[in-house]
């Protein structure tokens, strides 16, 4: 055989084969169309695919589905954050406008600082405890440091310290916020990096009670109220609250605060 | 985009064993040795470079209902010169890289290449991406080949030479069987692993 | 005052895993007490050997990544204790060792520790070395009871456990004290005694069926055949098969944890074992064997896992069925209840 | 080995040669598809069907359009694309009819197409020689032992789920480690049986 | 036995104005009342709801929130007691219709020893029962108040009469342990309705429906083997009757109702004395000088108890309401013994297990244990994985929390504990799910009673 | 015509292009590659048979009845090996014979009077590499350089071959075509 017939019979044979595939899914293609929204594949190529829920949807194919269908908030996606959002806004058309990034912050100074009421034998979850007393801190509104907050953040950026209170690693946390809504005492709360002076301590007991049970809670005894230079501070309900909006992280509460409740966050 | 950095992101980030990890079938079973590891690269690089090229010389015509199909046969052809060329002129290769050099035409890299890279670029970066991947493909499977030769047979032979010789007698049989190809890489990923961990948990 | 709080229960049992490891360890050490008395010292520098490797591993390990030391959890002492036991008393004095590391290094530490693993270490191992080392890890003789002193003291031993299979019934023990599992070993020793007897009688009913007899007298004679001790069962019941049944087949972590899960898992590793016996020799045959079903042991899990409490099963429903057809003036005893 | 007998080929192709653990072939989806028993089934399930269904029809296209026209050299192009087209075929029909199914394969539905196992069957049918129902079986038999190895390691990976696993190792190192002792069981295991 | 009346009055009583499931009572008293014995101190008007009583003559000191032995903190209403007798004045019932017997119940204030109070047990809103069964197969339950074994058993068929009468029930069983001889004794011995009575033991396929036909009676005495749990309910149901009750439902889905010796006691005692329930026998364990029960009055702080028994054996430890299988672990003594108390446990801490769980070895220990044919192992690490659904998908509520599996597991691993909360998480995620409709649970009553 | 239709022919039509252009380039690689591997084999035999032989100048084949190919090719049974002189000096053949794993097609020499094997080697295997892939390496093909035919056993059963580790079989098999066809020769030429 010479090479003219071999080419031919290649040629034609490939040829014949590639009309035949050619033809065949094309006509399939058609038959079998399945009408599918390209936005929602789109959306989802660029969500993180964690899955985590925080977008308070059933995951990330179900939040792509409802942006495209049911005008879900494209900045829906506290894991993605702010590039994300763009890149949705990009897909549908939107603008967004970047919010500065905030950060779980613990509300509580307790930790080794505050007695416990018994010895807990269990499961290390702050809820666990929670369910079979009101806690085993000496204040009821203290963090528990059992970890429940540590277990709820899927990106692995909680961690219970020396000190028996959860820390949040900034370079791993995602702001999704489980964490918050896991905490059973609502220990947690976002703050945001600009905000640098925090009041450590949620309880609303009285002086005395407060004093009894944690060297570093809040006693209302008031010095901040009276010494902040712009009135940022109110004690109401026997807390201390500082409105961030006033605060000039001038510093003067944390050095008057008799149990040091009060923290400045230095510049990260 | 520099050509630099695209050729080294093949490497690194876009290394197909352990960045995208694709290709895994070839990468297991001809790392036998570094021989073959070098035999299958060169194969595969061949076909890569060609199809990333002509997928992407051709990317503007091709139709994105037949796309997959039209990147089969580009890979198919230039799978089965090498098939062809391997087979007449380096018959020993040919015989221990067995059924994997017409398999070169299934492998995710190439398919996966044409699809992600070539498909989307423009001839040059499309080219030197694939000389990128196919260094990267060497290199993980001289790495595994190496290790699994010199632990499985005690020495390494490169068309001839012996280039290390292991003090240990007898020689880790397994190594060279398909579960040392399952030990070797699983241990390479969870140092990696191991690696990027630690370094994402310090701040990138 | 302080008292302490848990959830209830608020008394639990006094077994442990530390008891159970140890007493495991105790289960051992006649046999190896045996085999130290018939092979000598290196029989007991193989054993110190593997067990010092396995304890020097875990703690390294444990210190490397920073977890805490549990050597004394007796652990790594009963897995380099078991390793040590399946060696030929030929090996090498480093072939324990290697083994030893593998096994708590891959075999349990890389698949997450104690009740992680999938794989049982002691197998796993096992069979990486003798993979690697075919020549060293063959005995230089394949042990088979010939006569019944040889549950004794068995003078062909092949590995260490071989020598006497009677100094396993420490095993036996720790079943009866509820220390391990009854279901796996029961289905395993039955599946291991009843498959070559079924095979006597399948094969001699082959050789009838060849020979043309017709007489259906003779085949029903067959039945006396089961009662038969047939050959492959006095290679079968050897010391290292007792060990595979009574301790590697135990081994928690490798086996379902469903009721019916373990009678499935004992049965498919007598039969994948008698297999492989049969072919090769019930030696290699038990690891090999039960590696396998190691392999199948998660399908057989997730497969059975029970149905909701009150639910009936097939045979409930049929029986139902069929009980709700009959009149009830035909039915004694039982009333129905509404 | 053309006249290899049916049972050896069923043997050979399911265990002796399993195509994942022995072979090496398949593997992107034995570490991608194994997360659960049930994509694995279904993946297992497409392949096995594509596997049987490439074979069969490869083998007429060798034996009645390549063989006799001397045109051997085109068997690879003209086998990938026939497989491919098959496989196309098979996504469109289970993505109009079967929709739940088409989701947990995902992407593995078109890829495969550039499946190793399938092309794998093939190329090796024609190198043994094998004929018509030789081809088929074992096209077959190989699906088989890919399915059961994908149940095996789905259903481990599944209960590996509920235990503790070093973070390290979590995903494709597991994977890899689980093939480890899956291939030295079957590597060991299968060797003795004699066929 | 008769059991012996707490030697010493203690010096005040916390009396929790909810000591069932449900909402708690409106305070009838304010600070600096006195009050008699008997006096009814909190009202409730819901029909879900139980009036709490006083139990000693005194003043009140305070209403606050005090500790409560489940663990919380309840609003309760603390009196300073006096020492004096005086009671209200208490008036028996002569053949009280069915109304009469509900109003009683309530005015009363008789609690299931499961927290429900026994008239919404026996009239459910909307649903009828047929059935009422009194479940006397734990220990603690049993003795009491009876002077005598024949009085045990001809008042508990009275009680069980009552009770049926009250619910409009036509069946009604006693259900006994089957290793208890004494109780049995006690009832092996009566006469009831002219035969002879005989304890049955339930076998098999063998339910009261059997015993119902076979001795052609209304009312029979059955036995079986001790159930612990604290959600027994259905299983025991299921066991006693092979009704099965649909998950989410309770056992007046199937018209049975489950009674418990100490209510039924107590309505006897109602109706026949027309004393509410103010008082109530406990047992006890692990104390210095242990009497077998006491009978205490509703509200003693544990402490007065304990200081009655000889005091406690060690320096620290554990204290238990109710037993060690289900109760409940104190972190005060200052917890007072409430109608759902019965039980006082201690534990030296020598015996407190304290062990450090460790990872599943699989065991299956617990598997083998579980009486409901659950997988606590996988259970267990599901709910501490936080698969909620996954644990509904495997029956979680199927557990009746006994607590077997926890005792049993060789790695310590806390799995009741971990049942108890994945059953929590998924008791939660079903009362959100009309709010907020989340597509991965799907929670559902199969019986059609919601 | 519609829209959808010339879309629809373009789209085939390109199909039909590039099938058509790829199967130009394959036959174009097709036609060399294929000479050269004709070449190819035949040297690779030649000089296996060489290997086996190394005295010998020319190779004679005896060809069987049968026949193999479309071009009338008869089988070949073996060689009958000649000095430069044209003396007979032994038979040289090959012989294909199941392995371990695979046929292994084994090379072998055997001097004319069949006293002595003057060597072996292997054309192609499929033995697992490690094990049984060692009957190509010197150590063990050299066992085979001169021995009598007597010797030709593994030493376990009194010859002089020692076996592979852990490949006994595929050793075995070796032996096994060699005293085989040796035997067929034998016979053959009387
Ligand atoms: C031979 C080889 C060695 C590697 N070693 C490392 C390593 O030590 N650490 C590492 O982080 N990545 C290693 N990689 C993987 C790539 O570098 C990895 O994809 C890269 O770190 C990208 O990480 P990123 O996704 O965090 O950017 C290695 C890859 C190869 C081929
Ligand atoms: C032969 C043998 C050796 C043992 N060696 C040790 C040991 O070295 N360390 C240890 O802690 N327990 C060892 N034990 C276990 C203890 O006897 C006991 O079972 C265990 O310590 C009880 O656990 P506990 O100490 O936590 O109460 C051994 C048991 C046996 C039978
Ligand atoms: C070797 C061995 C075999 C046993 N075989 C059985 C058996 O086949 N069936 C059985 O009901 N109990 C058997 N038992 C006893 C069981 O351990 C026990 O009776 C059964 O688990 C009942 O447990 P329960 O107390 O939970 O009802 C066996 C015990 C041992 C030590
Ligand atoms: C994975 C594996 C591969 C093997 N490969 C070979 C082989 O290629 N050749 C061989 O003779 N035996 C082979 N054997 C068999 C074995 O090592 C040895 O031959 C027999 O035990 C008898 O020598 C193999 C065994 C295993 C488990
Ligand atoms: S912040 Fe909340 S969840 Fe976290 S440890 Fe403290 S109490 Fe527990
Ligand atoms: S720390 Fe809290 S907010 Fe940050 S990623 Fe973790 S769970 Fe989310
Ligand atoms: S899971 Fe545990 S507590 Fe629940 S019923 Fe079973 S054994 Fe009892
Ligand atoms: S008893 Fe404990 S260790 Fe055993 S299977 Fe159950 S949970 Fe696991
Ligand atoms: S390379 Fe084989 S399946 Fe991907």
């Amino acid at each position: 055989m010479n090479l003219t017939t071999l080419l031919i019979q290649s040629v034609a044979i490939l040829g014949g084969l590639g009309l035949a595939v050619g033809i065949m899914l094309i006509v399939a293609s058609r038959k079998f169309k399945v009408e599918t929204n390209p936005l929602i594949d789109e959306i989802l190529g660029v969500l993180p695919g964690a899955n985590c829920g925080a977008c308070g949807y059933a995951g990330c194919a179900d939040f792509a589905q409802r942006v495209v269908n049911e005008n879900a908030p494209i900045n829906g996606c506290p894991v993605g954050g702010f590039d994300v959002a763009k890149q949705i806004g990009g897909i549908m058309g939107q603008e967004v406008a970047e919010g500065e990034k905030e950060y779980p912050f613990v509300l509580c100074n307790g930790g080794v600082n505050c007695i416990d009421r018994f010895e807990y034998v269990g499961i290390e979850d702050c809820k666990a405890v929670m369910m079979l007393s009101d806690g085993e801190k000496g204040c009821n509104f203290g963090c528990m440091g059992r970890g429940t907050c540590v277990r709820a953040c899927p990106f692995g950026a909680m961690s219970i310290g020396e000190d028996k209170l959860p820390h949040v690693n900034k370079n791993l946390c995602t702001s999704c916020g489980l964490c918050i809504s896991a905490c059973p005492n609502g220990i947690l709360a976002f703050a945001k990096e600009s905000e640098k002076v925090h009041v450590k301590c949620r309880s609303h007991d009285k002086g005395k009670d407060v004093k009894a049970a944690c060297t570093v809670g809040c006693i209302a005894c008031k010095i901040c109220e009276k010494n902040c230079p712009v009135q940022a501070i109110t004690v109401t309900d026997f807390l201390a609250e500082i409105d961030q909006s006033k605060c000039t992280a001038c510093g003067i509460c944390v050095e008057k605060c008799p149990q040091h409740t009060i923290e400045l966050r230095s510049v990260p | 985009m520099d050509p630099l950095s695209e050729f080294i992101r093949g490497i690194t980030r876009d290394n197909p064993t352990f960045g995208l990890v694709l290709g895994l079938c070839p990468t297991l079973a001809v790392t036998t040795s570094v021989e073959n590891a070098i035999g299958m690269s060169a194969g595969t690089a061949f076909v890569l470079v060609f199809s990333n090229l002509f997928v992407s010389l051709m990317r503007k015509q091709i139709p994105s209902t037949v796309r997959l199909p039209i990147f089969i046969i580009i890979i198919a052809t230039f799978v089965s010169i090498v098939d062809m060329i391997m087979e007449a002129y380096s018959p020993s290769m040919y015989a221990a890289l067995g059924v994997f050099i017409p398999l070169i035409v299934v492998n995710c890299i190439i398919i996966g290449r044409a699809e992600a890279y070539a498909n989307r670029n423009g001839p040059f970066y499309s080219v030197i991406d694939a000389i990128g991947i196919s260094t990267g493909f060497l290199l993980v499977l001289m790495l595994i080949g190496g290790i699994r030769e010199i632990l499985g047979s005690g020495q390494i032979v490169t068309f001839g030479h012996t280039l290390i010789t292991l003090p240990i007698n007898p020689s880790v049989t397994t190594m060279i069987l398909p579960p040392g190809a399952f030990l070797t890489i699983g241990i390479l990923m969870a140092i990696i692993n191991y690696q990027k961990e630690k370094k994402r948990v310090r701040g990138e | 005052m302080t008292f302490t709080i848990s959830a209830p229960p608020h008394r639990k049992s006094k077994i442990t895993f530390k008891t159970i490891m140890w007493s495991k360890v105790l289960a051992l050490v006649p046999v190896s007490l045996v085999s130290v008395y018939f092979f000598g010292l290196p029989a007991l520098s193989i054993i110190l050997a593997g067990i010092l490797a396995a304890v020097v591993t875990e703690a390294g390990i444990q210190k490397m990544f920073r977890h805490k030391i549990t050597i004394n959890d007796g652990n790594a002492v009963l897995i380099g204790l078991m390793l040590s036991l399946i060696m030929p008393p030929e090996a090498p004095i480093w072939l324990p060792v290697v083994g030893s590391f593998f096994a708590i290094s891959i075999g349990k530490h890389a698949f997450g520790g104690i009740g992680s693993y999938v794989f049982n270490p002691v197998l796993a191992a096992w069979i990486f070395i003798s993979s690697a080392w075919p020549q060293l890890m063959t005995p230089l003789s394949i042990p088979h009871v010939g006569q019944l002193s040889d549950f004794l003291l068995e003078n062909g031993a092949g590995l260490l456990v071989d020598v006497s299979p009677i100094a396993l019934i420490g095993g036996v023990y720790l079943i009866y004290k509820r220390y391990v599992e009854w279901k796996v070993p029961l289905a395993f020793f039955l599946t291991m005694v009843l498959f070559p007897q079924t095979l006597n009688v399948l094969f001699a009913a082959v050789e009838l069926v060849r020979a043309g007899v017709l007489n259906p007298l003779m085949y029903l004679s067959l039945m006396f055949k089961f009662l038969e001790i047939s050959n492959e069962l006095s290679y079968s019941m050897i010391g290292v098969v007792f060990f595979g049944i009574l301790f590697i087949a135990t081994d928690t972590p490798t086996s379902p944890v469903t009721k019916r899960g373990r009678l499935i898992y004992g049965i498919v590793c007598g039969i994948l074992v008698s297999i492989y016996g049969y072919f090769g020799n019930y030696m290699a045959g038990i690891f090999y064997g039960l590696f396998m079903a190691n392999c199948v042991s998660s399908f057989i899990e997730t497969t059975t896992l029970p149905a909701a409490f009150g639910s009936e099963g097939m045979i409930g429903k049929f029986y139902r069925r069929f009980m709700d057809k009959v009149p009830s003036s035909l039915k004694m005893g039982v009333l129905s209840n509404d | 080995m053309a006249d290899t007998s049916l049972f050896t080929i069923f043997m050979d192709g399911v265990f002796i040669k399993n195509f994942l653990l022995i072979q090496f072939l398949g593997l992107c989806s034995f570490v991608g598809v194994t997360k659960d028993v049930k994509s694995a089934s279904g993946m297992s399930g497409a392949v096995v069907f594509v596997m049987t269904m490439s074979a069969t029809v490869s083998y007429l296209l060798y034996t009645y359009l390549l063989v006799p026209l001397k045109l051997e050299f085109l068997s690879l192009i003209s086998f990938i694309v026939v497989i491919a087209a098959l496989v196309q075929l098979v996504e469109f029909v289970v993505r109009k009819n079967i929709p739940a199914l088409y989701r947990s394969l995902g992407i593995y539905l078109p890829l495969i197409s550039t499946n190793c196992a399938v092309l794998g069957a093939v190329l090796l049918n024609v190198r043994s020689d094998y004929g018509f129902a030789q081809s088929v079986m074992f096209g077959f038999a190989a699906g088989l032992g890919y399915t059961i190895v994908m149940l095996m390691m789905s259903a481990i990976r599944e209960r590996s789920t509920l235990v503790s696993i070093p973070s390290a190792i979590r995903g494709l190192p597991q994977a890899f480690l689980l093939a480890l002792m899956l291939s030295m069981a079957f590597v060991n295991y299968f060797w003795v049986i004699p066929i | 036995m008769e059991s012996k009346r707490l030697s010493k009055l203690p010096e005040k009583v916390i009396i929790p104005l909810k000591q069932h499931k449900g909402m708690p009572c409106v305070p009838m008293v304010k600070k600096g009342d006195s009050v008699v014995i008997g006096q009814k101190i909190g009202d409730c008007k819901d029909n879900n709801d139980s009036s709490v009583h006083s139990s000693v003559c005194g003043e009140v000191l305070s209403i606050e929130m005090a500790p409560h032995p489940e663990g919380n903190k309840v609003l309760s209403v603390i009196i300073k007691t006096i020492e004096s007798d005086q009671t209200v004045e208490f008036t028996p019932t002569k053949d009280p219709s069915p109304h009469d017997l509900i109003e009683l119940i309530k005015n009363s204030g008789i609690v299931e020893h499961y927290g429900v109070p026994t008239q919404s047990v026996l009239k459910p809103d909307g649903k009828n029962i047929n059935t009422v069964l009194i479940n006397a197969t734990s220990s603690e339950w049993i003795g009491g108040k009876f002077s005598t074994p024949e009085e045990y058993g001809t008042q508990m068929l009275e009680a069980l009469k009552l009770l049926m009468k009250a619910a409009g029930a036509s069946k009604g069983a006693i259900v006994l342990r089957s290793d208890d001889a004494e109780s049995i004794a006690a009832f092996s011995g009566i006469r009831f309705e002219g035969k002879q009575l005989e304890v049955a033991p339930l076998i098999g396929s063998r339910k009261i429906g059997y015993y119902l036909k076979d001795q052609g009676s209304d009312i029979v005495v059955v036995s079986q083997k001790r159930i612990y749990g604290k959600r027994i309910l259905n299983f025991f149901t299921y066991n006693v009757t092979g009704k099965k009750v649909p998950v989410g439902c309770t056992p007046a889905d199937v018209g049975v109702a489950i009674c418990g010796v100490k209510s039924a006691k107590a309505l006897y005692d109602a109706v026949y004395q027309g004393k509410p329930y103010y008082e109530t026998v406990i047992s006890l364990e692990g104390l210095a000088h242990c009497p077998p029960q006491v009978l205490v009055r509703i509200g003693t702080p544990f402490k007065d108890v304990i200081e009655a028994c000889g005091g406690y054996p060690s320096e620290s430890g554990k204290l238990i309401a109710n037993g060690m299988r289900t109760g409940v672990a104190q972190y005060t003594d200052e917890v007072p013994v409430t109608k759902t108390t019965t039980r006082i446990s201690f534990q030296k801490p020598e015996d407190v297990s304290k062990d450090e769980a460790i990872a599943c070895i699989h065991c299956a220990a617990c598997v083998d244990v579980c009486p409901v044919e659950l997988v606590p192992s996988r259970l267990a690490v599901l709910a501490d994985q936080g698969r909620f659904d996954e644990c509904r998908k495997m029956h979680i509520e199927n557990c009746i929390e006994c607590g077997k599996c926890a005792v049993i597991c060789p790695s310590k691993i806390h799995i009741l504990q971990l049942i108890r909360y994945a059953k929590d998480a998924v008791e939660m995620a079903y009362e959100d799910i009309p709010a907020k409709e989340s597509s991965n649970l799907k929670l559902g009553c199969a019986c059609g009673g919601e | 015509m519609t829209d959808g239709n010339r879309d629809f022919i373009i789209i085939v039509g390109k199909l039909v292009l590039i099938s058509a252009v790829a199967a130009a380039l394959l036959g174009i690689t097709y036609v060399p590659t294929q000479e050269q591997l004709k070449d190819n084999i035949a040297k690779a035999r030649e000089q296996k048979l060489l290997e086996v032989m190394p005295l010998a100048a020319d190779f004679e084949p005896v060809y069987g009845d049968t026949i193999i190919n479309e071009d009338g090719d008869k089988e070949i049974l073996y060689y009958v090996a000649k000095d430069e002189s044209g003396n007979l000096i032994g038979y040289a053949f090959f012989k294909q014979q199941p392995g371990a794993q695979d046929v292994i097609e084994v090379a072998g020499g055997v001097t004319s009077d069949f006293g002595k094997i003057t060597g072996m080697s292997v054309l192609s295997h499929a033995e697992t590499p490690g094990l049984g892939a060692k009957i190509i390496e010197p150590a063990f093909k050299g066992q085979f350089k001169d021995i009598p035919l007597s010797q030709l056993k593994l030493s376990s059963s009194g010859g002089s071959i020692d076996s592979i580790t852990g490949a006994t079989i595929s050793s075995q098999a070796v032996i096994d075509a060699l005293s085989s066809k040796v035997e067929s020769i034998k016979k053959a030429e009387g």
